[in-house]
């Protein structure tokens, strides 16, 4: 296969080390400090959260800077930004994997537990922004005395219904690859306790060929189908937008513009947490510069893709010739809300030049740092996308304005710990790189060394 | 003096081609219950146990056409239980209502193949006769094992042993209830 | 290596993971049994009234027209409590020392109303209407039971949405003559299904579509 | 009368100790620490009035069913009684006809067998209800602000009657406000006679110049001139007036027989938004262009130093005077030249389009000499009624002093006002709807004033009070039946039908007034003028939540009064809406937000009165600048003075952010040349989807925008009929105002002389709604009728819908907007509309509740529902009938012959939505 011609892996080491040095991670956790007072920030910040949400539970939406016509921001913005972080994960695992990509094996793992915990962070958002959320269950369609069901035509129902399945597959594609893994630590743990805990999880997996094979079937099959999911769902929660009328959001090339930007904050995200980890867990041997060098070509690929989603929706606006497209455009450049256009485009675009040099796709902090303004700029743009479209519509008369709240920025930041409280947990606990893959690759790089 | 029964003889390799090498000639030798073991899926070896199984496939393809037409049906259901005018549309709208059915489609695509890999592995085990014997450990980490059992039609207690022995296994171990 | 687990592991752990199903089932069927218990329902819910007045010797025994107390039930949304007065005009002669009438004598003495408990009721969200109901040949028993044969008044039915539709959506079963909608022992001819569609001509009754959207009891 | 019989039973209602005990379950008194502004007004009262059929989103509620002991015939528990009376303004009777549920009066609306109502109403009239139940109003009286009662006031009143009794009334003086009431009028004049010492002075701080009632009939008038009148604006003459100009313009009249206005005027108003010629001019130009028009006319010497718009403005104005019916009106507020001009041109004319008729209200000797008395020290006994001069009078007269100087100082009124605390005594008076009396529209037409409820609170009529004076306090009743010595059957059926045959004044053949030489003095920096408040008013309405929360018809501000100053101006000063000027005249100074107002000419600031009030209420006290601090006896409605920036900003809650039209169609005229307002691609456009089939009811509304003058009383009327809450300054600033029908208003054209535009916007009920398709749990949906249904109660507020709204005409409760309001506020609400709980969707429905209770009735007598049966609260309210609602299905109704205008079009009909709500064309006033 095209990269293994040079081994991804360093050949100096046994099977056998790999399994200590992964499977050491969680057994005999390496960097307890930094770990703990990453912790410890991040469960603040859930504290926030939970602060915010028993705020909006109390007094209603109203706490938000919501009004007529700017009726959803923050909360949809922010869905869209974490979901979006989250398909990453799900893409790099599938479809490389598919692909046969063998440098994805000691990036998969994480990336997949991050998309569970941004799938998390944008599932709670449909549900606490309702102005009721204590009847969100009147979206599922369940025998009411009330006789009433939900309405299958309407963008939120596929919402709901995208989501969840989002939810549900991630979290079992995440965890069928870890099986055999959990088995590994299982056998490796010393204290009982341990191995118990890993034993349960491991379903006694004993690695026999036949489960190998039917394993391998299932587990491809998910990858095959996880890809299509995720441009689906992204598709979809384009589709939330561009159903209205709303100038900026009635254009067709929505979906593949808010997949493709997902997934390039996504990748962003991804190099960056990888770097952290590998950093503090002296992964080095296993999340190589290798590894780093390529996912900054797919981040680069992405961004130059994502930007032409911008060109293109320029382009449209003026080429359909509506007054109001034009507008909308216009408002964007110069308008109430164009620092968070422009915003975008300079931390999507300019910091991401730099990969185009090989010296920066090595340097870790330079690759953190362009990863750093990639996240935040998409959060401009789905932010733009929202507000910019919303507080100026059709009637001149209803033209509105938004200001966040306090709230706002409360639920937000305590979505982030939402986030990392869940993460640290499973990169100390969980073998949180692929064992038996990398040795997999190992093996077949060791034995191609050998017959030249 | 009987020796206490078996269930089988679990021989060591420390590569997965020995491993490979191995099964392929106990299946010469025309052992036909033989399992192997491995940390990683090994390739070839499903062919070397000639495993074909195309089952976990089907389900996935089934699961998808059950799902669609499961959500599908609801939503016609819904829309002739209680019909109700929507902005006009009409009561039977396929492209709005196919965004949901594709959603439910790949979930069920995806969890019937899932759950039949574990009922077909009769998964979760935690407890097999295989975690009794001491270097069977190994088979997540860097060892290989073949597996012998011991209803084997062709299954004798030493010849066997010695045969394992013959295929380079850096250990024989037998595998007690 | 030793076991981690005992044999008998397996059997807790397929114990618990069938537990954990059935209990999520469980759950949902419970709560969906709740919503419809009488516990929510409140049918046959007896509330305890000042004056334990009986439909059963009122209405039933006696026959006493239903509109004699609820007057206003042919020309109002509400079908009308009656005034103390109209109790007087009977047990200002009969019964007028039965202690049980006190209340009913102390409210005329001290011009204070009686507190009557409400029994069949709709949430305050829904607008229903009894004039339209009487005039299109409902029976007061199709909603308020045999009233007639209720020593205390009681809920007779679950006051649901659904239970609503499902009379809306065929009205043409529940459907009586004039002369019977205050009848108490009514009983149907023979040919039930024609009378029905025979009455839904007569009253005009109007289509399914126009008799269950939402603006109808909703505003 | 049933008035009494009903409160009996309302009383029965609220007594029981279950009852209130629900009450207290029903509205704990939890103050909300969001709405700062509304919490205030939102603060639990005593009263516990009828909670009966109060609907609610939550299925709590109590079980209790409270029927009467005695039941009166004409009331069951929830059916609806109509009563005629009539609601004072300043003086005049605003007939009503007052619906009340169980007792409780929930609604006014026009009487349509008045002719100066003709069932139409403005807001002041829609929003009075809401003063009944204000939980603010003064509940007893007070002596020196302690409670006490009227035994003891009766008490002190017996000693003061020996006296006055003795001395002929020496020293005593009334003062009264506003009042057009024979009976009042007959009672003083009873007393003067009875006290030949006392004497009884007026209070109105909107009195304006005019000698006698001056009555323009646009009827007969095909031009009007109208010098600084403002006669479509607010006021007790809006709605006749506004009737009378709807009836000369609209599809019915020919394109020759049209109405013209020609306006001077300086600060806009919405007669000059309707005007075909309006000049701006400061005041000081008015008398000049007066005299000009004169001139023109050819009555007196032509006048030099006009500019060259105003020369071209007196030109047409006089040319077209000159094609007969023509009519020149002048403001009750200019000087008493310009009114004899008018006189005099008005006879030069013929006098056609106008009469003349004796004052309808209580003129009483002037308030200057009141001062001067009290100066004096010659007023021993102050008696004021229904007057808050502390607050309202000349401020170069400071009468807080002088009226330290009378011994004794009574105050009656219906709250404790800026007066009541000067006072020794204050009397608490009761509502229009809880006491008899009577009073006189516009035209003299009398109507007596019956009450629908009993008094809430320990008040006593103003006819009692007066009667105590000088004998026993009669009941109000007595005394006004008295004044009508007319037999019992015919009495009857004055009270039933809330007019007095033939009580109109006669006309008075006028003799021209004195002329005044032109007093035109610009000195100063700028020229300062004085008008009441468009909502409030002068001040009585500051309590009225309804109205603060009203955006002003031009400015769209709401819960305060800016300083309008012109772009010019603005510029010069370098300030924005907002920024704080500091107004001085006369040595005074006030400090407020500027506001630039298009068309505002250039040297003018106007000033607006009824805001800074102290002791208003919780909901109108300590809010805008109190412009009534620069107003001199001397110069009550001009004056010169300069403006300066001040400094800072005042955060300004408008319900509308922007206000030039941009190049958009949203407002639409017709010419000669154009005459259809829909564009070709808006006509039949095709669907994608079949039809749905529909039933004989196609429910639609045309708004004729020729017609409307952005006078508000349907967005008023909307509010009092559905339930539409009152949300507080903070939440209208961040964009949360709930109105449901809104009026939007538009400029274009250059901002010195823009043209001004009003397009009210209800819900326009999409064929192809929008945001129905994108309610995930069926919560809005289409009727088989054609309503865009709103289900509150299945809502669980996703926003969805209204993010899909072209029209952005959905409201959302962002908290919980109405639990929290006062029980007494609460016993308003319609019975007949669920009040929306915390986190649902809200908008027009066209009135479903009248619509679905007329269609109900149509089915009970197996009929089809007539056309104009149903009508909805804002078509039932609009002056100027421009609002129509029927059945499309009906080709004979009002509203599909409308449809079949040229000049209909649907708003964004671009958009393909398929409004069924939709818009008439303006008319092209043609060129003179």
């Amino acid at each position: 296969m095209a990269s293994t011609s040079r081994p991804i892996l360093p050949l100096d080491q046994s099977l056998h080390d790999v399994s200590v040095e992964i499977g050491r991670v969680p057994l005999r956790f390496p960097a307890r400090v930094p770990w703990l007072i990453a912790l410890i920030f991040s469960l603040a910040l859930l504290l926030l959260f939970f602060v915010s949400v028993t705020w909006l539970m109390t007094w209603g939406v109203g706490v938000w800077g919501l009004n007529i016509p700017v009726n959803w921001a923050f909360a949809i913005h922010l869905y869209v930004w974490w979901l979006g972080l989250g398909h990453a994960g799900t893409l790099i695992s599938a479809m490389l994997l598919l692909m046969g990509q063998d440098w994805r094996n000691s990036l998969n793992r994480f990336a997949e537990a991050m998309t569970l915990c941004a799938v998390v962070c944008a599932g709670i958002y449909p549900i606490i922004h309702l102005g009721r959320p204590w009847f969100f269950y009147w979206m599922f369609p369940y025998p009411a005395t009330m006789g009433v069901w939900p309405q299958f035509r309407s963008p939120l129902e596929w919402d709901i219904w995208a989501v969840l399945t989002y939810l549900t597959v991630s979290l079992l594609f995440w965890y069928i690859g870890l099986i055999p893994d959990l088995a590994t630590v299982r056998d490796r743990a010393k204290k009982r306790g341990w191995q118990v805990f890993f034993g349960i999880f491991a379903l006694g997996w004993r690695g026999s060929a036949r489960h190998w094979a039917r394993w391998q079937k299932a587990y491809r099959t998910t990858a095959a189908i996880a890809v299509p999911l995720v441009v689906s769902v992204h598709s979809e929660v384009s589709l939330l937008f561009a159903s209205g009328q709303v100038p900026g959001w009635h254009s067709t090339i929505f979906p593949p513009y808010f997949v493709l930007g997902a997934a390039f904050s996504g990748f962003a995200m991804v190099a960056m947490i990888a770097l952290v980890v590998r950093h503090f867990f002296g992964l080095k041997e296993i999340v190589t510069d290798q590894h780093m060098d390529v996912l900054a070509k797919v981040l680069l690929a992405s961004g130059l893709m994502t930007a032409y989603g911008y060109v293109f929706e320029v382009f449209d606006a003026f080429y359909s010739g509506d007054a109001r497209e034009i507008a909308t455009t216009y408002d964007r450049f110069f308008g109430m809300y164009a620092w968070s256009f422009w915003g975008a485009v300079l931390f999507n675009f300019v910091p991401l030049q730099g990969l185009w040099f090989k010296r920066v796709r090595r340097s870790p902090v330079l690759l953190f740092l362009i990863g750093t303004s990639v996240v935040i700029g998409m959060w401009l743009e789905r932010y733009m996308i929202l507000v910019t479209s919303l507080y100026k519509d059709f009637l001149v008369s209803s033209f509105g304005e938004y200001h966040t709240t306090f709230w706002d920025w409360g639920t937000y930041l305590g979505t982030i710990g939402l986030f990392f409280t869940p993460f640290l947990l499973f990169i100390r606990y969980i073998p949180s790189i692929s064992i038996f893959e990398d040795k997999e690759v190992l093996a077949r790089e060791k034995k191609e060394a050998r017959h030249g | 003096m009987a020796e206490p029964p078996i269930l089988g003889l679990l021989g060591e390799f420390g590569t997965a081609d020995a491993l490979l090498g191995a099964v392929k000639r106990a299946r010469e030798a025309g052992y036909q219950h033989i399992d192997a073991f491995s940390p990683y899926p090994v390739e070839g070896m499903a062919e070397a146990l000639s495993i074909r199984d195309h089952r976990i496939g089907w389900l996935s393809v089934i699961g998808g056409a059950v799902g669609i037409a499961a959500t599908l049906a609801v939503q016609v259901f819904v829309n002739f239980d209680y019909p109700i005018e929507v902005g006009g549309r009409p009561l039977i709208a396929l492209p709005a209502f196919f965004v949901v059915d594709f959603e439910l489609m790949i979930l069920c695509a995806v969890l019937f193949p899932i759950i039949g890999m574990l009922w077909m592995n009769r998964l979760p085990r935690l407890h097999h006769p295989l975690f009794g014997t001491p270097r069977f450990s190994l088979a997540s980490d860097d060892r290989f094992f073949l597996y012998i059992e011991a209803d084997d039609p062709k299954f004798d207690r030493d010849g066997t042993r010695g045969f394992l022995g013959s295929l380079g296994a850096w250990s024989i171990e037998a595998v007690r209830p | 290596m030793a076991q981690i687990f005992s044999p008998t592991a397996d059997t807790w752990l397929r114990a618990v993971l069938i537990a954990l199903v059935v209990g999520t089932v469980g759950s949902l069927l419970l709560a969906g049994g709740v919503a419809r218990s009488q516990y929510v329902t409140e049918v046959a819910r007896t509330p305890m009234q000042p004056v334990p007045f009986s439909h059963k010797h009122h209405a039933g025994e006696l026959g006493i027209d239903c509109r004699y107390c609820h007057t206003s039930v042919e020309t109002s949304a509400d079908a009308g409590f009656p005034a103390t007065h109209v109790c007087m005009t009977c047990h200002s002669q009969l019964w007028t020392q039965a202690p049980m009438l006190a209340p009913v004598r102390e409210s005329l003495a001290e011009n204070r109303s009686i507190n009557w408990k409400r029994v069949a009721r709709v949430p305050d969200f829904v607008y229903f209407r009894h004039d339209i109901h009487i005039a299109k040949g409902v029976s007061c028993f199709e909603c308020h039971g045999r009233v007639d044969r209720m020593p205390l008044m009681y809920r007779a039915k679950a006051f649901e949405m659904h239970w609503c539709l499902d009379c809306h959506r065929n009205p043409a079963p529940h459907l009586r003559p004039q002369n019977a909608v205050l009848e108490a022992d009514w009983t149907p001819p023979a040919d039930r299904r024609g009378l029905g569609q025979a009455l839904m001509k007569l009253y005009h009754i109007k289509a399914p579509d126009q008799l269950t959207h939402c603006a109808v009891c909703h505003r | 009368m049933s008035g009494k019989r009903l409160w009996r039973g309302l009383e029965e209602l609220a007594g029981t100790d279950d009852f209130r005990a629900a009450l207290e379950a029903e509205f704990p008194a939890v103050a909300d620490l969001f709405l700062t502004d509304r919490r205030a007004l939102l603060q639990v009262m005593g009263a516990s009035l009828g909670l009966i059929g109060l609907a609610g989103c939550s299925p709590k509620r109590s079980d209790d069913a409270v029927p009467f002991v005695n039941r009166p015939e004409d009331i069951i528990e929830d059916q609806i009684a109509r009563y005629a009376t009539a609601i004072p303004f300043d003086g005049y009777a605003q007939p009503v006809i007052a619906t009340s549920v169980a007792g409780r009066p929930i609604k006014l609306d026009g009487n349509p067998d008045h002719p100066m109502s003709r069932g139409a109403s403005s807001l002041f009239t829609q929003a009075a209800i809401l003063d009944l139940y204000d939980p603010d109003r003064s509940q007893a009286p007070l002596f020196h602000g302690n409670e006490a009662s009227w035994a003891d006031y009766d008490a002190m009143m017996l000693r003061m009657r020996r006296a006055w009794a003795a001395n002929g009334g020496e020293g005593l003086r009334l003062l009264i406000g506003p009042t057009s009431s024979p009976t009042l009028i007959r009672q003083l004049r009873a007393l003067t006679t009875a006290l030949p010492n006392a004497r009884v002075h007026s209070f109105d701080p909107l009195a304006g110049e005019r000698a006698f009632e001056v009555r323009p009939d646009f009827a007969a008038a095909r031009t009007v001139v109208s010098l600084d009148d403002d006669l479509l604006g607010p006021g007790p003459a809006q709605v006749p007036n506004v009737a009378a100009w709807a009836s000369r313009r609209g599809p019915n009249v020919a394109a020759g027989e049209r109405l013209r206005l020609h306006m001077a005027e300086t600060t806009p108003t919405q007669t000059g938004s309707a005007a075909a010629e309006r000049l701006a001019v400061p005041p000081s130009r008015i008398p000049v262009l007066a005299s000009a028009l004169a001139a023109e006319l050819g009555l007196g010497s032509a006048q030099d130093g006009l500019t060259r718009p105003e020369t071209l403005w007196v030109r047409q104005a006089a040319a077209a005077l000159k094609q007969g019916l023509g009519l020149v009106t002048a403001g009750a507020h200019c000087p008493a030249s310009v009114h004899a001009l008018t006189f005099r041109i008005n006879e030069a004319l013929g006098g056609a389009a106008v009469r003349y008729i004796e004052p309808v209200r209580f003129a009483g000797a002037p308030f200057l000499e009141l001062a001067r008395d009290l100066d004096a020290g010659r007023v021993s006994a102050l008696v004021m009624l229904d007057a808050n001069p502390a607050y309202a009078a000349p401020a170069d007269l400071d009468f807080a002093k002088l009226c330290a100087r009378a011994p004794l100082r009574i105050h009656a009124g219906q709250h404790v006002d800026e007066t009541a605390i000067l006072s020794d005594w204050h009397l608490p008076l009761p509502h229009a709807l809880e006491d008899w009396s009577d009073a006189r529209a516009i035209d003299g037409s009398a109507t007596i004033i019956q009450p629908l409820v009993d008094p809430l609170y320990d008040t006593r009529s103003v006819h009692s009070i007066v009667a105590g004076l000088t004998g026993d306090p009669a009941p109000a009743l007595e005394l006004v039946r008295t004044s009508w010595p007319i037999d019992d059957q015919a009495w009857r059926d004055v009270v039933r039908s809330g007019i007095v045959p033939n009580s109109a004044a006669a006309p008075v053949a006028a003799q021209a007034p004195p002329a005044p030489p032109l007093a035109s003095a610009a000195g100063g920096e700028v020229e300062i003028l004085f008008r009441p408040d468009p909502t409030i008013w002068n001040g009585q309405f500051a309590n009225n939540a309804w109205l603060q929360e009203l955006g002003k018809p031009l400015m769209k501000v709401t819960w305060d009064n800016v300083v309008a100053l012109s772009v010019a101006l603005a510029d010069r000063l370098g300030v924005g809406n907002g920024d704080l000027v500091r107004v001085s005249a006369g040595g005074r100074n006030i400090t407020g937000p500027a506001w630039v107002m298009p068309g505002q000419p250039e040297q003018s600031v106007t000033l607006f009165l009824g805001y800074g009030r102290k002791r208003a209420g919780q909901v109108g006290s300590g809010i805008g600048y109190d412009a009534y601090a620069l107003r001199t006896a001397a110069a009550p409605w001009t004056t010169q003075g300069s403006i300066e920036k001040a400094g800072g900003q005042h955060k300004l809650a408008t319900t509308q952010l922007h206000h030039a039209l941009e190049g958009q169609d949203f407002v639409r005229t017709v010419s000669a040349a154009h005459p259809r307002a829909a564009k070709e691609e808006e006509r039949d456009q095709a669907s994608f989807y079949p039809r749905w089939k529909e039933e004989n009811a196609a429910w639609a509304m045309t708004i004729d925008l020729d017609l409307c003058t952005g006078c508000n009383a349907c967005t008023i009327a909307c509010q009092a009929e559905n339930n539409v809450p009152v949300v507080g300054k903070d939440q209208v600033a961040r964009g949360r105002e709930m109105h449901w029908l809104r009026v939007d208003r538009y400029y274009d054209g250059p901002p010195e002389q823009p043209t001004t535009y009003f397009q009210p916007v209800p819900c326009m009920h999409c064929e192809q709604a929008p945001c129905e398709m994108g309610c995930p749990v069926h919560a809005t949906v289409h009727g088989p009728d054609g309503l865009n249904e709103m289900v509150y109660n299945r809502c669980i507020g996703t926003r969805t819908c209204s993010s899909y709204c072209p029209y952005k005409v959905r409201r959302f409760n962002w908290f919980d907007y109405t639990t929290k309001a006062p029980p007494s506020v609460q016993a308003q609400r319609n019975p007949d509309v669920t009040v929306r709980g915390r986190g649902v969707m809200e908008k027009c429905t066209y009135c479903v509740q009248r619509i679905r209770g007329a269609v109900t009735q149509a089915d009970i007598e197996n009929r089809d529902v007539r056309d104009g049966e149903i009508r909805t609260a804002c078509q039932q309210a609009c002056p100027s009938q421009a609002i129509v609602f029927g059945n499309l299905k009906d080709a004979e109704s009002a509203v599909a012959k409308g449809r079949t205008s040229p000049r209909n079009y649907a708003l964004l009909g671009e958009l393909d939505t398929r409004p069924r709500t939709t818009y008439l064309a303006r008319i092209a006033d043609e060129e003179a």
